[in-house]
Formats: structure tokens, C-alpha cells, sequence
């Protein structure tokens, strides 16, 4: 029928478009050429091996994994919160504190970057680490908020109700059958929020000091005067590392217990 | 249940608190900078001058128009795929969501490299199309706007799937059927039901995809051969060329002003079939 | 307490300068070394947030960026008399823009390569050739062969004024033909790989993958000549280990250093002194002839006209 | 095709996914009229439904509509109606939208548009809530939408899945004479499940009662009431006593019991309790249960049959628990069986 | 506090926003009682079971329970269950663990949770289906697991807001006696919505009958049904034929009519169609309309008095539309009301 074959048809398609640049990257990877190249050519593991020789990427990779994951945590904690008040409750202000939350994802990283390194780095002598995490953490709030407040919409509000009556409290209520009912959603934040703080360059430029570089900004220096397939082949890694941290988000928000 | 106001705030305020503290409080310092006078006191002019010159506008159209195309292509085919995906069973539905992914976590820098190897004047598009007969010399892909265009959706596609996947997952369950059985056909489905019912995920996959074309940087300068000037690069140039971060907060301004209105519009486009229109 | 240098430089090549230049220096100076990476531009301007209270006690960076850094106060003159390798250094090394505020330690030549077997370069004004023009790259006028290059052109057509207008005319003409305009020159050798282009301007520096490619790709030398660029030195006004910023300076001018940062084809010398094998020299732009032959544009002028440049750039290219 | 086949299920297998919920069901239903589906809790009914709609691809069969084979065509080509069972109202449309919905997709002019909306709002009684969102309405307020949104379209066939349940007597009452209004002034096929059975009675041109997904008997509401022809039906429509025969006598727990009369050829008999004589006859009973039920009172005897469950008037004067009491079981009155199990 | 007065409503007005949907309700009731609220849809029924649950603080007012004041004592510490006219099943919990939710809240000990979940599936009769989803049930069986999941608790309070409207009769008898076996062996005080005139009158110990946010008349189910106090409660009990009384004579449209027989002193008088005597009396009328009904037929008569409803058993000869009947309105049947508007 016509319904059942519009879904792999459109899969199809969208993951062939989506997947493909990665699939050059990958062959790039194992290919034994000094260029990105299809068909590649030739297989060797040179460009894998000298990834993990190269030490910047190293210290870089920790620091961004850290960005990015912690960054996503604590958005996720500040934002959750809203979202559920901000589409539960009648809030005087709604509006107001939506479009707050939701800012820093319209304006261009570069100027948050300086803005950042003016205005609170310097006056207040915060430490980059500490600037890079609150603008990674501010940058991924919006995703937090908007990404969850769309499940929250959908998601009848009885249920929640039959639960505290049950026994359970509002808390409880919101761990039990809340989360399990929007874990979609809080996936969808997680996944948008680690890589937007992991790819995330223009605000890491100002905001990288003396022993502070987070990885896509040292990638790109790198890739500003060689392009060898290395840089291929760390881009491939991690995306299949991004894959195991989906699943072990998923794992973790899984709640098993109840599926 | 949801009556107490207190408790409300006491949910949201940490998070608009501290958005404020760390985020738009410096920014708004930065920006305000556009609006200073030289002799002390406020003033547009900066911004009447860069809109009186032909070339700001030209580029601020480009601008706009690339990126009003792609987040409208993204929306549909973002649409397409997640409904596709959320109607998956629970098993597949993870991985293929894995697979739309996947592609989120390559530098945009590689990922245009690879598009330069698809789309180059031997890469597999143009055999494709030769092989297939579609043209006869290969085609000057590489380079245009049309490379910008694919290079950009590739690069926000994902973002509008995923905002869409999870605003689509907990629609009530019985409101398509319901649409169908009244006369609706999928189009209008979509388009009086869908569209309403997932307002926040389209809103926000939107202005991503949007403010994401609006703001990138790399892509268009590769893929374009940086013959195709966006407001984004005047901005870079601003800030690393001619080092003027005045001239760089006013076109970041815009940049802002254009992301905000898109994600008004965005709002107003999703809402707007549902008007109660009663006549009186 | 250790002392702690804090140094801001190029991002590259990072591994390297640990193994030949950071590490040996902690091990001299018995302090420790912490590394701010990024461009000049950038780092530049987190110099100017941080005046007040400077975070980096000396940064390389280019010729005119340390120009303009001087004109916006930010740096100090130098003590050359600290510097025991300072005499070793090519003339043009020892003080770049005339105000004593910064020594140059690498230079390089930005010429052609190009596809031997296609085409046949002679002058700068070649590549806009009819039948050359739909096969090259040309560097976009934001990135630092941008400016070097349309010089040597406008220098190739007979105009050769400060603001560069009529190089920037033709290449505005043969815009729709030439294949793209670079941003980062790491694409070029893709592109010369897939035969997008045959030809492109490029800094010295990036040379080496070329070589690699299975192609007869030469380095031209137009009638005109090369340009090129010259990295430099410069110490931060208040830097609070000025002197420890002048013996790691001293440490990077030696002619040791300077061979080792050679042999490992990172930067050409600029100490006169400093002896490379041949294959490392052919990766490089080496030697004092080479060094006075290079075409550089005065900082001062660079600084004046950039705005200029990129207004009539984008005017005529960007539309 | 004739108006007697207007709408026709041939061998219609439903399932979800592995799970069958209706088996090779076959049924027609003639144009204009009124078929109630009627069968305990999970037997298939709203399935029907679907599949009638287009909501559910039959697993094989066929589904005829007007002399046509609709069972490819989409659902919002059918010109079918639906009332959900859980009303499937669009949460961000007004009371006034919801209804109004299927109209303005047909393009339907704004001033006959608006008549008909507000027509069918009036008609379900809520004409003051026509601004409100679903959210904010009562159930039986919200149950009225849908029965108003499913109304006012007009469609060939109508589909009602349980239309009334959450509507307070009097209230459902009204409901019942405004669809057979709409019915006589449309001629509409109507098609509606319901468990109440004077819902069933009042409305129904005939019934359909069904069992695990399977059609068990086919009849006017008087057949069904009166003459179920199997145990399952009997029990259903709310036979009590109902025992099996063998060789022209009951069986029983306690062994074979003769009737008094004549008795016909049939797999069992089957009495109401109002069916039930009280007072007199061949057998004797204590009585073990009493209950009111407004106009009448039921009682519980324990007897040599099993449990017997009577009925009589609440006038007539009642009886005490303990008290042992003549009865009988009128062959003439009982419902003949012709299945039994 | 004595058993008497085990939950009080006091003076309880409860709004939504703007819209005050009760107000100022008093209500006592006793431990151990089954209540049964009715009254027509939107009335606030709902309403009431929300404040008493703790889901809606009242606008003013108090709830008091067991002696305390429990006004703004949260619903998860009331100990007061509530089944949702809704049902609001966790969608994505199993059978099996929407009903287990309350009690592994309360950390019953595994074994028991086991055995006391099973229990209450089964005993609505859902033991196929205790591995399945929400989705995946019909809409009685997702009702019946509400059903089950508000019962396994055991509170101290049970509202049930129109438990059984989307079952079958023959299942709702079963459901109705599973109640009341659950009521007398915990003795937990219900209270219960219910449009089930049936269901009213067997379950309730009392019933409070609601109009627009007020309580109309409280009373025992024979109360209510034989002797409603006023012109609402009358017609919404199913009397058809209600008439204001003036200095002891009938209103009606064309002038006062003088009754047989002496009449009470009050506000109105009113007859079930079954109270009607039809084929003698003062009065003459001509048959309009007729309708079976299983046991009886009714007929709809145009009358001096304006139309009547008479029921009489299925069993009598029946008459043609349009034939003349003598009938009756006797005094002593009627009931009497206090207030009529
Ligand atoms: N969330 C709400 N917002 C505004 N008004 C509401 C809301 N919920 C209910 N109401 C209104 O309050 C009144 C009482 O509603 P309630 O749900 O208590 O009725 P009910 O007696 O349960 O009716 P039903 O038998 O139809 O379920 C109704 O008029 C209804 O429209
Ligand atoms: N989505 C589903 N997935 C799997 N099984 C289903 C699904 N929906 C219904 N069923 C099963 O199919 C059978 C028929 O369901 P249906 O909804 O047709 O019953 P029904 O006759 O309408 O019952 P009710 O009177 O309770 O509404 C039931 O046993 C039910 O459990
Ligand atoms: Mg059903
Ligand atoms: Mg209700």
C-alpha cells in the first residue's frame, strides 16, 4: 500500500542524503591516499593511527567531551524544570521567560564569544574554563527548553494527576510518568545540545585560553593548512562515538524498568 | 494541580536567571555598542549606513533568501522523516534515529570537504548524471549557490528531524484518524492538525535551521568559493579583517533581529489555520 | 613557586613545537610554559580585553598584526639586547615595522603551483589567461596570501597602488570563471586532486602535500618575483616575566632551534645561521637570497588599506 | 446493487499486527438504516468500525459502499463519518472549529458553513461553550462535540462508537430523538455501538451482536431482546436463567428436570427474571437475595434448577430473605435456543 | 468526628480561572457509605471528585476527611483514590503495572504485590491482557483497567467517575457486584458518577443529585427516583409529566385543570409515563406516537393537558396511532414537588 511504502522510501532517501558525506569521510579514513577520495584509494589505517598520535587532539578532545556532557547536564537540569512550569502552569510572563531561555541560539556565536570574554571574563576575572562551560551550558539551555517543552505540550497532564493520587509525589509523578513519556524528547535535547556544544566553534575562539582549546577549534587549525585524511578519520571516530554516548544516554534515561 | 504560581517560578526562574546572568546581559552590552554615537549619546546611524549601501542589501537578501529555502526544504522533508520515523516500532526507531545522527557529529569543515569530492566535477553526482544521460558534460555544481544550499541542508537537516521527532511522538493518538475520517487528505492533515499539534517542535527546528544558515560561516565560504557573499562572512571579515567590532555588533544585530522574526513568523505560519473564526 | 611563561601562538603544528622548542625551554629555564593556541586576529583581540591585566606574556603573530597591536598599545619595545641571537638573524628579521617592537622569526614565499603539464606559468597575470582563468583558485582576499597575491598581480598588469583597485578589477572581470576563491588552503590540494583547478597562489607552508600528489605540480617563479609573509615576535606592554619572555625568545632565535623547527619543515629560519639538509629546504622558503627577494607589503601600508581592499573586494568579487 | 446492500463487509479479517480482532466477518447493512453493534467489552466492535472508516486496511476481505469496492479507497475519500470512542477532539481547535472542520474542508460557503456549525452545536446543547477548547469541557460535554462533529458532515454512512455512554439519562434521551431527527431528515445509514439496551431497542432497525470478533446472531431489536437463538446472546441481553436441553428436559447441577408442557426442539431455554413466575407452580425455591430497581424487585431463590433470579413488580408486596417460595419456569415465555455455548 | 460525618464538604466553591463551576457546596458523608453522584453533563461531578482528590484547591471552602481538615493537604498524602472519567492510563506502562503503580509506591512487599495485582486484573476480568499496552486495548478494557488500578489501593475513599459507562450490560453487572463485594470487604467509603439509572439504584446508599455546580436533593435511590422534590430532579429521574400546581388545579398551556381525588398542597405534581392509568379516567387523548421498549410500550398522547407520556407492559393489546384513549392522572401516584423551576 501506498502508506507502507512511503516510510522506507522517505528513510531511504533522507538517510542516503544525510549519510553520504559521512560515508566519503569514512572510506577517506581507511583509504591509503593523501586526499579525500571516492572510491578511495587504497586501504591502510595510517590516518587512524595518527589521530591517536597526535597529543593537542588529546587534551582538546577531554575538554570538549567535558563541555559538551556537562554542558547538556546542566542545561538539561536548568531546563527541564522550565519547560515542564512553562507549559504546565499559567505563568504570568510565559512568554517573556521563553523567549529569555531561548536566546542564545539566535545570536551569532562570534559575538558571543566576545561579548562573553569582555563582559564577564575579563571584569569579573572568571576562569575560561569556568566562561567556556557557562556559555556552552547557555548555548544548549534553548534545546533543553523548546525540545522538551514540545513533548511536555502533547503529553496530557491526567496522567500525572493519576499518579499522585496513586501515592506518588509531584516529584515522583514527574520521574515515574512524565520522563518516560518524554524521553523522546529529552533524547532529542541531549543529542542537539552535545553536539552543538561539541562542534561549536566561533564562541570557542574567544573563549580559549593559555592550555584551553576545545576540539573543533583545534581541528580547524589544524585543517586551515593540511587537510590529510587524519582529520577525516578523527571526524569518523567520533561520530561512531557519538552513537555509543546516544545509546548510553538512552540507556540512562531508559528507565528499562518500565519498557 | 497546576494552580501555584510560586511553584511555577521557582521551576523556571533558575533557568531564565541564569540565561540572563551569563548570556544576554553581555550580549546586550556588546550589541549596544552599534547604537553608540561617537560624541557620547545614541544613534541608528550605523544602521541607516549599512543598509544605504546596495551591496549590504544585496547580501542581506541572499541572506535571507538561502536561508528562508532551506529551512522550508528542512521542514518538509523533516517532516516526511519523522513521522516516517515515529511511526517505526520502538527497536528500529532508535537506530534510525542513531543513523540521523550520525552525520550531527563531523566537523562541518569535513563534511564540506566531502561534499567537494560529491559534487566536484568528477565526483559521483556528475557520473551519476552523465551515466544516466541527465547531461552530457559534467555539470558546475561545486562552487554555486546550489552547493551552499546542499551543504547547509545537509548540515541542519538533522536538527529539524530531531525537533520534529519529539514533538510528533506524543500527539494525541486518535487526532490524525480523526482528520482523515472528517475528509482531510494528508496534505490537509498535515496542515491543520500536524502542523498545530507540533507548533513548539517546528518553531524550534526552524529557527535552528534558520539562525543555523544564518550564521554559518564555513560552509557557505567553501562551498560558495566565497563568490557568494552572505551576512555572516561580513561579519567575520569585520571582526578578523578590519578588526571593527562595532560594524561587527550591527550586523549581528540583524543577524539577531532575523533569526527572532523568523521565529515569530514560524509561530504565526504554524498557528495561523486555527484561528476560531466565528461570525458574529 | 615556578615562574610561568604564558606564550600565544599559531595553532599548528603544536606537537612538534613541544617536543623541539616548550619542553627543551622548561627543562633550561627550570619554569613552566602554557601555550594559548589561535589566529593572530583572535588572539589579538583577547590581548586588547585583557590590557588592563595581561594574561600572555609574548605572542607570534603577523607582521602587520603586530603592527596595529603596537598602534593599539598593547606591546612594548624589545630589549634586543637580551636577545644573544638577535644579530644572527637576516636584516630584514631584526625589526620588520621600524618601531623596534618585534623581531621576525619565520618567513615564507607565496608564489604559484601549478600544473606543469596544463598550463605554463610565467607572470602572476597568467592565470587570468582566457584558457587558464576557469582552472584556478584564487586566494580570497581575507586570508593572509590574499593581499601578497593580488599585490604581485596588480604589480604583473603595470598598477601597482596601495589600494589595489586594479587588481582587484580583473580579478572581478574573470570572477564567474575562476573555479573558486580559497578560504583555507588545506582544499586546494583536494581540489588539485580532482582536477577542479590547475593552479593556485599558495604560501610556501603549504607546499608539501602537493609534492605528494601523483601530478606534475611545479612552483612557478613569475617575472615578477615571490611575495610572501613574515611572522614575528612581540612582547605584551606589562607582561609581568618580561625577561623570562626574552630568553624564551633567545631559546627560539638560536640557531639550533631554528634548524631543528626546519628540519621538521614548520617554519623556515630566519636566523642566518641556522643550516638545513636539502630536502628540508626545498619544503621551505630558505636562505638570505630568497628572504631579501620576497615582495612583502609594508605592514603599514597593509594595516591602512585592508578596509579598503576588502570594500572594493566585495563590491567587485562578493556581488 | 440495490438500496438493501448499500454497505457490504465480505469476509472481513482486521487484525493489529499479529493480534486478530475480527475473523472473516460478513455483513449488510441496507441504505437508511439504523444497525446497532452490540457485544461485550473487546469483541471487535470499534475495529469494525475502523475498518468500515479506512482507518484499518483489512488483513483480507472487502468492504462495498453504494455498489463500490472501497476497501483501497483512503478514509477521507469514503465520505464515511466516525464518533470515536474516546472522541478524538483536536485539542487546539475551539468547540466551534472542531466542529466546523469537515465543512470547511469541503469547501462548504461561509453562510451555510456557519448555519450548520452552529445548527449542530445547538443541537448537542452547547451552544454556550462553542469558544471553549476541548481542555476545558466536561466528558459528556466533550462527547457531545464529537457526536456534533461527526453529525454535521452529513456522511453516507455514519459510525458511532458509543455516542451517548458519558451522557446523564435525560440528556441521552434528547441525544436519541436528535439522531433519529437527523436520520429521518438525511436518511443517512447509521451505524452505532451501545451498551444500553434502551438504546439499542428504540433505535436500532436491527441489531448485531457480536462475539471474539465474529458475528454470534443478526435481528430486529425485538429478535435479539426476545428470541436470542443462543445461550451466549440469552446471557447477553440479560436472559438469567438460562439451561441447556437434552432429550426435552433441563439439565441441571442436580441431574434432568422435567417442564411442565409441551416442550419445543431446541439446544436450551432461557428466561428473563420478569419471565419468571412467581407464587406458584411446580417447583419451590428460598429466597437467598433481594434487590430494588425502581419500578421492580428482583430476588435471588436458591432451588433444586441452581440459582434462579425473578423479577416482579415493586408494587406487588415483597418477600423475606429465608422465605421459601413457589415458582415457574412457562415453557411458552422462554426464548427457544438453537446454539448453546 | 463520628463515623457519620467521615468526609465533609464545607461551603466548597471550586472554579476554573474565571469560570466557577461549583459553588458552595455542603455535603456530608458517612464512613463505609456508596454515594452516587448525578446530574446532568457539565454540572460539576467531576468537579467535586477533583477537589475531594486534592487536584483542584478550592476557590473557598474546606474538605475535611476523617476528622482533619485536609483542604490543602496534598493528593498524594489523602489517601483518596480517584478513577478518571478519562481512565489517564500511563501509556507507557504495561496492564500489569498501571495497576501495580500505587502499590509499589507503598512498598508492598513483592508477594503481595503480585498477588493483589493479579487479583484486581482478573477480577475485571483483563488476565489475557496483563502484558499489554494501554494502546493496545479497546476502550472497555482500558476502562476496566482504571477500574482495577483505582481498586488495588484500597483507600480510604474511592471516587469513580463513571466507572462503567463504556461496558457492556452483562459485564457491568459483573463489575457492579465486584464493587460492592470490594466495598464490604474493605468497607471503603465511594463515591461514584453514574448515568445508569440501574447502577444508581443498586450500588447507592445515597444519591446526591447536581445541577449547574449546586446540590439539587440528597436521598436515599428510592427517594429520588419515587419522590423527587422539585421539577429538575423529577424530569431528570425520568418523570415525563410534570405540571405546576395552582390553588390545587393543574397548569397547563390552555388553563387550569381540576384533578380527581384531593390534592396535596405543593409547588408541583408529576408521573412517570408508567404512572399513568391509560384506558379509563377523566381525561381523553389521542395516540401520537408509540414505542417498544422490551418489557413495555410507550406511548406519546396529545391531550388538553399538552402531551403525556404512558407506559404500559408489552404484554396488553397494543393501539394504533391516532386512536382515542381514556386516561388518568392519579393523585395518590404522583409525586410531589417542593419547588418547580
Ligand atoms: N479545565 C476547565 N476549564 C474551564 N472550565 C471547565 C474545565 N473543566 C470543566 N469545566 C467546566 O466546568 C463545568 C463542570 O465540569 P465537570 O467536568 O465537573 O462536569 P461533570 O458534571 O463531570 O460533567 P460530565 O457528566 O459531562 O462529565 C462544566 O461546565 C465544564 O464546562
Ligand atoms: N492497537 C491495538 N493493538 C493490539 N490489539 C488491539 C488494539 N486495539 C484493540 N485491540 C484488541 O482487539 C480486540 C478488539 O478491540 P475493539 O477495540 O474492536 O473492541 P470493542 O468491541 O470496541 O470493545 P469495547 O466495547 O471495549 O470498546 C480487543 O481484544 C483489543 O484488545
Ligand atoms: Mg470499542
Ligand atoms: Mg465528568
Amino acid at each position: 500500500m501506498a502508506r507502507n511504502l512511503f516510510i522506507p522510501i522517505t528513510l531511504g532517501l533522507v538517510i542516503t542524503f544525510l549519510i553520504g558525506p559521512f560515508l566519503i569521510i569514512v572510506a577517506a579514513s581507511f583509504s591509503a591516499g593523501e586526499t579525500l577520495a571516492f572510491p578511495p584509494q587504497g586501504f591502510s589505517l595510517r590516518w587512524i593511527a595518527k589521530v591517536f598520535t597526535v597529543e593537542s587532539f588529546r587534551d582538546s578532545f577531554y575538554m570538549s567531551m567535558f563541555l559538551a556532557i556537562g554542558g547538556t547536564l546542566v542545561a538539561l537540569i536548568l531546563g527541564i524544570p522550565a519547560s515542564y512550569a512553562l507549559s504546565r502552569y499559567k505563568l504570568p510572563g510565559a512568554e517573556t521567560i521563553r523567549t529569555i531561555v531561548s536566546a542564545p541560539i539566535i545570536v551569532p556565536g562570534i559575538i558571543v564569544g566576545l561579548s562573553l570574554l569582555r563582559y564577564i571574563v575579563v571584569p569579573f576575572q572568571v576562569g575560561i574554563t569556568l566562561a567556556l562551560f557557562l556559555a556552552h551550558t547557555a548555548l544548549i539551555l534553548p534545546y533543553a527548553v523548546r525540545v522538551v517543552s514540545a513533548s511536555l505540550g502533547n503529553l496530557r497532564s491526567d496522567i500525572e494527576e493519576a499518579a499522585v493520587l496513586l501515592g506518588s509525589s509531584r516529584l515522583g509523578a514527574f520521574f515515574r510518568v512524565v520522563l518516560p513519556n518524554i524521553r523522546g524528547g529529552i533524547m532529542s535535547a541531549f543529542i542537539l545540545g552535545f553536539v552543538t556544544s561539541f562542534n561549536q566553534v566561533p564562541v570557542s575562539l574567544f573563549l580559549s585560553g593559555p592550555g584551553v582549546r576545545t576540539l573543533p577549534v583545534d581541528m580547524i587549525a589544524y585543517m586551515e593548512i593540511v587537510f590529510d585524511p587524519s582529520v577525516a578519520a578523527l571526524s569518523a571516530l567520533l561520530a561512531f562515538m557519538s552513537i555509543g554516548i546516544v545509546f548510553i544516554a538512552e540507556r540512562f534515561l531508559g528507565f528499562s524498568r518500565y519498557v | 494541580m497546576f494552580q501555584n504560581r510560586a511553584e511555577a517560578l521557582a521551576l523556571a526562574l533558575p533557568a531564565a536567571l541564569f540565561a540572563a546572568a551569563v548570556f544576554i546581559a553581555p550580549v546586550v552590552i556588546l550589541l549596544s555598542d552599534g547604537f553608540r554615537a561617537p560624541g557620547g549619546g545614541w544613534t541608528v546611524s550605523a544602521y541607516t549606513e549599512f543598509f544605504s549601501s546596495s551591496l549590504n542589501q544585496a547580501v542581506f537578501l541572499r541572506t535571507l533568501k538561502l536561508g528562508a529555502l532551506v529551512t522550508i526544504v528542512a521542514a518538509i522533508i523533516g517532516y516526511a522523516a519523522a513521522f516516517a520515523i515515529v511511526s517505526l516500532e520502538p527497536g528500529k526507531k532508535g537506530k534510525v534515529t542513531g543513523l540521523i545522527v550520525l552525520p550531527l557529529m563531523i566537523s562541518p569543515v569535513a563534511r564540506t570537504y566531502a561534499w567537494i569530492v560529491i559534487l566536484g566535477r568528477t565526483g559521483i553526482v556528475n557520473q551519476a548524471f552523465q551515466a544516466l544521460g541527465i547531461s552530457e558534460a559534467p555539470l558546475r555544481i561545486l562552487f554555486s549557490e546550489t552547493a551552499i544550499f546542499i551543504g547547509l541542508l545537509q548540515l541542519f537537516l538533522p536538527l529539524m528531524i530531531i525537533s520534529l521527532i519529539s514533538a510528533l511522538e506524543n500527539m494525541p493518538k486518535d487526532a490524525i484518524p480523526a482528520a482523515r475520517v472528517l475528509g482531510a487528505n494528508w496534505f490537509q492533515v498535515f496542515w491543520k492538525v500536524i502542523l498545530p499539534l507540533t507548533k513548539e517542535g517546528v518553531v524550534i527546528g526552524g529557527t535552528l535551521v534558520f539562525t543555523g544558515c544564518l550564521t554559518a560561516y564555513i560552509t557557505p565560504a567553501i562551498l560558495g568559493g566565497s563568490k557568494v557573499l552572505m551576512l555572516e562572512t561580513l561579519l567575520y571579515q569585520q571582526v578578523t579583517v578590519s578588526n571593527n567590532f562595532v560594524a561587527a555588533s550591527v550586523i549581528a544585530l540583524i543577524l539577531i533581529v532575523m533569526s527572532f522574526a523568523a521565529n515569530i513568523l514560524l509561530k504565526r505560519v504554524a498557528t495561523a489555520r486555527n484561528k476560531t473564526r466565528i461570525a458574529r | 613557586q615556578e615562574k610561568t611563561l604564558t606564550i600565544s601562538v599559531y595553532a599548528l603544528a603544536q606537537d612538534e613545537y613541544k617536543k623541539i622548542l616548550y619542553t627543551p625551554f622548561e627543562e633550561k629555564c627550570g619554569c613552566k610554559l602554557v601555550v594559548e593556541t589561535g589566529n593572530s586576529v583572535e588572539r589579538i583581540a583577547k590581548m586588547d580585553a585583557n590590557k588592563a591585566n595581561p594574561v600572555v606574556d609574548m605572542a607570534v603573530v603577523s607582521m602587520a598584526d603586530a603592527l596595529s597591536a603596537a598602534r593599539a598599545g598593547l606591546i612594548d619595545k624589545i630589549d634586543t639586547s637580551k636577545i644573544a641571537s638577535f644579530n644572527q638573524l637576516y636584516d630584514i628579521a631584526k625589526d620588520p615595522n621600524g618601531d623596534g617592537m618585534s623581531v621576525g622569526y619565520t618567513f615564507y614565499a607565496t608564489s604559484i603551483a601549478y600544473r606543469s603539464d596544463k598550463m605554463k606559468i610565467e607572470s602572476w597575470a597568467d592565470l587570468l589567461k582566457p584558457e587558464y582563468a576557469a582552472h584556478i583558485a584564487w586566494p580570497n582576499v581575507t586570508t593572509n596570501q590574499g593581499p601578497p597575491s593580488l599585490y604581485m598581480l596588480g604589480q604583473a598588469l603595470g598598477k601597482d597602488t596601495p589600494d589595489l583597485a586594479a587588481p582587484i578589477e580583473a580579478i572581478g572581470a574573470a570572477k564567474d570563471d575562476i573555479v573558486t576563491f580559497y578560504e583555507k588552503s588545506s582544499q586546494l590540494v583536494q581540489l588539485m586532486q580532482q582536477e577542479e583547478i590547475w593552479a593556485a597562489p599558495i604560501g610556501r607552508f603549504t607546499w608539501a602535500p602537493f609534492t605528494k600528489l601523483d601530478m606534475p605540480i611545479a612552483w612557478a617563479t613569475p617575472k615578477e618575483g615571490q611575495t610572501g609573509g613574515m611572522n614575528v615576535m612581540i612582547v605584551t606592554k606589562n607582561s609581568k616575566n618580561r625577561d623570562l619572555a626574552l630568553e624564551f625568545m633567545d631559546f627560539w632565535l638560536s640557531a639550533d632551534t631554528q634548524a631543528k623547527l626546519a628540519e621538521a619543515r614548520i617554519d623556515s629560519p630566519a636566523n642566518s645561521e641556522a643550516n638545513v639538509s636539502e630536502a628540508a629546504a626545498n619544503n621551505l622558503t630558505y636562505g638570505e637570497e630568497t628572504a631579501k627577494s620576497l615582495k612583502l607589503i609594508p605592514s603599514a601600508v597593509s594595516i591602512d588599506n585592508r578596509a579598503g581592499w576588502l570594500k572594493s573586494w566585495n563590491e567587485k568579487v562578493g556581488q | 446493487m440495490s438500496d438493501a446492500n448499500f454497505l457490504t463487509l465480505e469476509n472481513l479479517t482486521l487484525a493489529y499486527g499479529d493480534t486478530v480482532a475480527v475473523k472473516d466477518l460478513n455483513l449488510t447493512i441496507g441504505k437508511g438504516e439504523l444497525v446497532a453493534f452490540l457485544g461485550p467489552s473487546g469483541c471487535g466492535k470499534t475495529t469494525t468500525m475502523r475498518a468500515i472508516a479506512g482507518l484499518l486496511s483489512p488483513a483480507s476481505g472487502h468492504v462495498k459502499l453504494d455498489g463500490a469496492d472501497i476497501t483501497r479507497v483512503s478514509a477521507n475519500k469514503r465520505n464515511v463519518g466516525l464518533m470515536f470512542q474516546s472522541y478524538a477532539l483536536f485539542p487546539h481547535l475551539s468547540v466551534y472549529e472542531n466542529v466546523a472542520f469537515g465543512l470547511r474542508l469541503k469547501k462548504t460557503p461561509a453562510a451555510e458553513l456557519d448555519k450548520r456549525v452552529k445548527a449542530g452545536i445547538t443541537s448537542v446543547g452547547l451552544t454556550d461553550y462553542a469558544d471553549r477548547k476541548p481542555g476545558e469541557l466536561s466528558g459528556g460535554q466533550q462527547q457531545r462535540v464529537a457526536l456534533a462533529r461527526s453529525m454535521v458532515m452529513e456522511p453516507k454512512v455514519l459510525l458511532l462508537d458509543e455516542p451517548l455512554s458519558n451522557l446523564d439519562a435525560r440528556l441521552r434521551l434528547d441525544m436519541r430523538s436528535e439522531l433519529q431527527r437527523v436520520q429521518k431528515e438525511t436518511g443517512v445509514t447509521m451505524i452505532f455501538v451501545t451498551h444500553d439496551q434502551g438504546e439499542a431497542l428504540s433505535l436500532a432497525d436491527r441489531i448485531v451482536v457480536m462475539k471474539r470478533g465474529a458475528i454470534e446472531q443478526i435481528g430486529s431489536p425485538e429478535d435479539i431482546y426476545n428470541r436470542p437463538t443462543s445461550a451466549f446472546v440469552a446471557d447477553f441481553v440479560g436472559f438469567e436463567n438460562i439451561f441447556e436441553l437434552s432429550d426435552g428436559r433441563l439439565k441441571t447441577p442436580k441431574g434432568p428436570v422435567e417442564l411442565s408442557g409441551p416442550v419445543p426442539i431446541a439446544a436450551g431455554l432461557a428466561w428473563r427474571p420478569r419471565m419468571v413466575t412467581l407464587g406458584s407452580g411446580p417447583f419451590q425455591g428460598t429466597v437467598r437475595g433481594a434487590s430494588f430497581a425502581g419500578n421492580s424487585r428482583e430476588y435471588l431463590l436458591d432451588t433444586p434448577l441452581g440459582p434462579i433470579k425473578a423479577e416482579v413488580d415493586a408494587a406487588l408486596p415483597s418477600h423475606e430473605l429465608g422465605a421459601e417460595l413457589a415458582f415457574d419456569l412457562p415453557v411458552g415465555a422462554a426464548a427457544q435456543l438453537r446454539t448453546f455455548g
